[in-house]
């Protein structure tokens, strides 16, 4: 019985709690001293256009984003059209499980005709290639992970 | 029609231009800044390429990203907006070299018209008229003389080479012209290193005017009637309206067959606007733009034709739908242009946009990308949206206006809705006619 | 003009006119449930009142609280909007006595409207085309066959007392109208107590055709041309255009002028609506609505004509500022109407709307009350905006309607966007000239 | 008691985090010393139109409103015109002080040329009159407070 008190949660904090996440428009506040500790969180009552419009209008593809943060992407430095190999037939120039040096060709972006070789900036093995031959690609799109 | 076509912008007009595409039934390329991943013109449009970094001159005015973005794509042709390459003439032959059609006039129209200095001489051989002036240097004060009085004083000489504000002085007599003319010489010898000396009129308070031109290649050279953007500040169009107050029916007439004959033999092609000073119930042509103007809404309100629509269409080839006689325009319209700026320093104000909430109703045309939550770049311009409003008269327009600034919200940034208030509500702007240093005169006192 | 307005409504209806006194320089006066303090018209109004708790007998249809509300406000005049008190004659008869001016018609022709029956005789007095049918009660069976002959069949026999789908029977012939006249009148008088039996003309798939008319106290009887509103569901315009496709304009022409001579005649003043069923290239006048309709700005978008502008005009004594000639009606205009509703079972759809997001841009027009973080109450009508597009021609109306529906944003309830993208998607109405019937008979392979 | 005390939250260091989050648009916010430690956090900034239309549009007299969820408030039946005295040049009904019952008519309030003797439905002494003589008055609006 004693026990069963214990475990009974004391609901005027939460109520006070509350009442501060309302006053002041907030999604999550927690508090704690000696004694206790508390916290509350509600999710966001106000979609952002973010959210609304993905779903209203249409969603971005999003692999294209995947990696665009990962310190192992060697990006896209501009826009045009993926080769893997240096002419068709040949082989391509890295693969997966290769270990590249920098500065070494990985592939190469076609843009208004001129082929331009992109060369690592990073030293490591080829993780994955995240591209295929002759795929039109934009401007910081990763291309491949080193690592 | 173009199956597919790459915007070559950002903001309102990359909007905008969506639109019109959707309208038409064109997919649509948007072509966006690593800024602009979330930017309304790329959530609206069909596809999106993302073109290089944030500054312009590596995402929006990079020329081979974006021919290389129609190539991905599959975009037939590339609508440049205004600004950005949307008067580069070298980026309209290079979409010509690779058999993309650019939405705009031939790239020999943009190069001619580029040059401030050609386009007022062929503008002349038009008929249309220019700052009358000395047809080159003047040789010695007898022929400075001889030239102003022609012209009529006051004038202005002008260092051939000069600029900054140096090597200028307006005269208003005879005597003032001797006086001055050795003093000038001596100026423009020690700051350029050369004597030429030119002499203009000198207009002093003149009215911006400017008429808008459509041609296709059929023949077709017609004038949208006029607009009037005087109220300016720092050369910047801040309000613009149409029709423009105050000026005689029949000199407006005669200036709009000048310009669509004018149009005529150039052999145009598109959309154009002829820019005029206008002073002393005479005009004088200033420059030509070869491209969509900011304020191109108040024209389609007054004229119900969609000039981006049929901007597109006479660039794939198709004719005008209407001729000279059926284009009637109708009320008066007002262009409130909003800026992301401070209203004491007019600095721009870039940030999140807590809360966005138009005007609407009767009349009220809003071009806008922003929306609530959207972030507003540093980067690029502070353009955030375009207020249009249009009445039956000019007063019913003003009134509409200003009903419409009161409604909206923009919280989270500041914006330049309480200088229009003051705008639209000053004695001044409702006697309609202002010139283009009124508004910097009587700023502080709006 | 007056210097203060009352009100007397909620909604977009509410906004709409509010936005109109204020561009005519006219105070404001809100009206509001205890629901409705946060609702926009609330906001934007220059003063609020209000008037009573949430149910409409005891806030909006309370015409005591409202002429209360008038006294202690000061207003000259209420304007009744649609719905409500708009078409209550003895609610215009007590502001009159009280020396205040209803906006909308002498409360003499609201009444007289508003019988139905009254009101098609009335109208057949002035020459407007009604449904055939038998002048009084059929005497006997010969009587019923000459008369029906006389009407051409398919026709339909109605209890007088009838209602509710009883006591009514569509006979196509004079075989079918023998054997049907006893089964209908035994019919009438087990149900009914009344053997009374009219003969009408069967219509069966007409569309709804309605002709908007302007009146002032000045002689003037102007017509704005027609409207489309045949999609419907259960008697419920959904989706309504002007002009109206696949019509002789001969033959609106006609009907034009029967309209307004049918107004002189009666010396009608203000806005009014006659609406009418069309088949098989005839008018049969229905009813007249004596009160703004819901569907005004297609026809502003038209006419250019700001149509609660002029209502106040008009009511206030002055003249129409335009003529019958200079009327002339461009392009082609569709409203949406937005409801909120459930997309499956059509039931209401109240909640809090978390993000709004409108669609702009040219030819876009947006009548609503909402805002982000709005709550819907459950207590009123389900229309939340009208969305009106207007184009150069009825494809384009289209089209434009299609890609604001694609643009706008309404989260946290649902609505009927997606039936207007099926409606507007469609080949029947692509085609044009659906029948009221259409939408019902289609609504679930659209 | 004593543990009454302890797990009441301290409202004061909350607002005080809030400022911080507001002056400095942030969304996050934590604190914390050998007593007691608090957070809060507010998933958007995007302000509800409340606020916003408040401040843009034009703010509602907020002294209607405050005493509207008082219990002790009387609140008009109708919009129209209050009187406080049987007929001009005659005592006020009741005056603050004064004790009144239930049924006792305390004001008047005209709407359309008719007197509606307006009753109390409480009972205790007048704490505040909110209205004054020949006020307009919406409904609901409250008149006058007893307790």
């Amino acid at each position: 019985m004693s026990d069963k008190k214990k475990k009974q949660i004391d609901t005027k904090p939460f109520e006070e709690l509350v009442k501060i996440l309302e006053e002041h428009n907030l999604t999550e506040a927690s508090y704690s001293n000696n004694d206790f500790s508390i916290s509350i969180s509600r999710g966001t009552n106000t979609a952002k256009y973010d959210d609304v419009a993905r779903e209203n209008i249409k969603p971005k593809e999003d692999e294209k984003i995947d990696f665009k943060n990962d310190p192992r992407a060697i990006k896209s430095p501009m826009v045009g059209t993926v080769y893997l190999q240096p002419e068709p037939g040949a082989n391509k120039f890295v693969n997966p499980g290769d270990q590249v040096k920098s500065g070494q060709t990985l592939l190469i972006v076609e843009a208004m005709k001129t082929m331009n070789p992109i060369e690592s900036t990073l030293q490591g093995k080829v993780i994955k290639i995240l591209v295929e031959n002759e795929q039109a690609v934009e401007f910081g799109q990763p291309l491949m992970l080193i690592g | 029609m173009f199956d597919k076509i790459l915007i070559a912008n950002r903001g309102e007009i990359a909007v905008r231009i969506n639109r019109a595409c959707q309208e038409l039934g064109i997919s649509t390329v948007a072509v966006h800044s690593e800024a602009d991943t979330e930017s309304m013109h790329v959530r609206i449009a069909d596809e999106s390429v993302c073109i290089g970094p944030n500054p312009v001159n590596k995402s929006y005015l990079n020329a081979h990203a974006i021919i290389s973005a129609c190539e991905i794509t599959g975009a037939q042709a590339v609508h440049p907006g205004y600004g950005f390459l949307s008067e580069n003439a070298s980026f309209a032959k290079m979409l010509d070299d690779h058999k993309l059609t650019f939405i705009g006039p031939k790239y020999s129209h943009i190069e001619m018209m580029g040059d401030k200095i050609e386009a007022k001489k062929i503008m002349k051989k038009f008929g249309v008229p220019v700052v009358p002036g000395s047809e080159g240097k003047i040789i010695d004060e007898a022929d400075a003389v001889a030239t102003s009085e022609k012209i009529g004083f006051p004038v202005l000489l002008k260092a051939s080479a000069g600029g900054g504000g140096r090597g200028m002085k307006v005269v208003n007599n005879k005597k003032e012209l001797k006086s001055a003319l050795p003093i000038i010489k001596q100026e423009a010898i020690s700051f350029f290193g050369n004597d030429a000396i030119y002499i203009e009129k000198f207009i002093d308070s003149p009215r911006h005017i400017e008429v808008q031109i459509i041609c296709d290649t059929h023949g077709n050279y017609l004038h949208l009637h006029e607009r009037d953007c005087s109220v300016q500040r720092r050369n910047q169009k801040v309000l613009e309206e149409a029709l423009a107050p105050n000026i005689e029916e029949e000199k407006k007439q005669d200036l709009f067959k000048t310009c669509t004959n004018a149009m005529k033999s150039m052999g145009y092609l598109g959309l154009g606007t002829l820019e005029f000073l206008f002073d002393g119930n005479e005009f004088y042509f200033m420059e030509m733009n070869t491209r969509l103007q900011v304020e191109h809404p108040i024209t389609e309100m007054l004229t119900r034709i969609d000039l981006v629509r049929e901007q597109i269409c006479v660039a794939h080839g198709d004719k005008i739908f209407t001729n000279q006689e059926n284009i009637k325009p109708l009320g008066h319209s007002i262009e409130c242009r909003i800026n992301a700026e401070n209203a004491s320093d007019f600095k721009p104000s870039a940030g999140k946009i807590k809360m966005y909430h138009p005007p609407a109703g009767n009349g009220i045309r809003l071009d806008t990308f922003i929306y609530s939550g959207y972030n507003v770049p540093h980067y690029y311009d502070n353009l955030l949206a375009k207020l249009i409003t249009t009445g039956r008269t000019r007063n019913h327009a003003i009134k509409r206006a200003l009903r419409a600034l009161n409604e909206i919200v923009i919280d989270g940034i500041q914006t330049n809705i309480d200088l229009h208030k003051k705008i639209l509500s000053s004695p001044d702007f409702k006697n309609g006619g202002v010139a283009i240093n009124w508004l910097e005169q009587n700023i502080n006192i709006l």
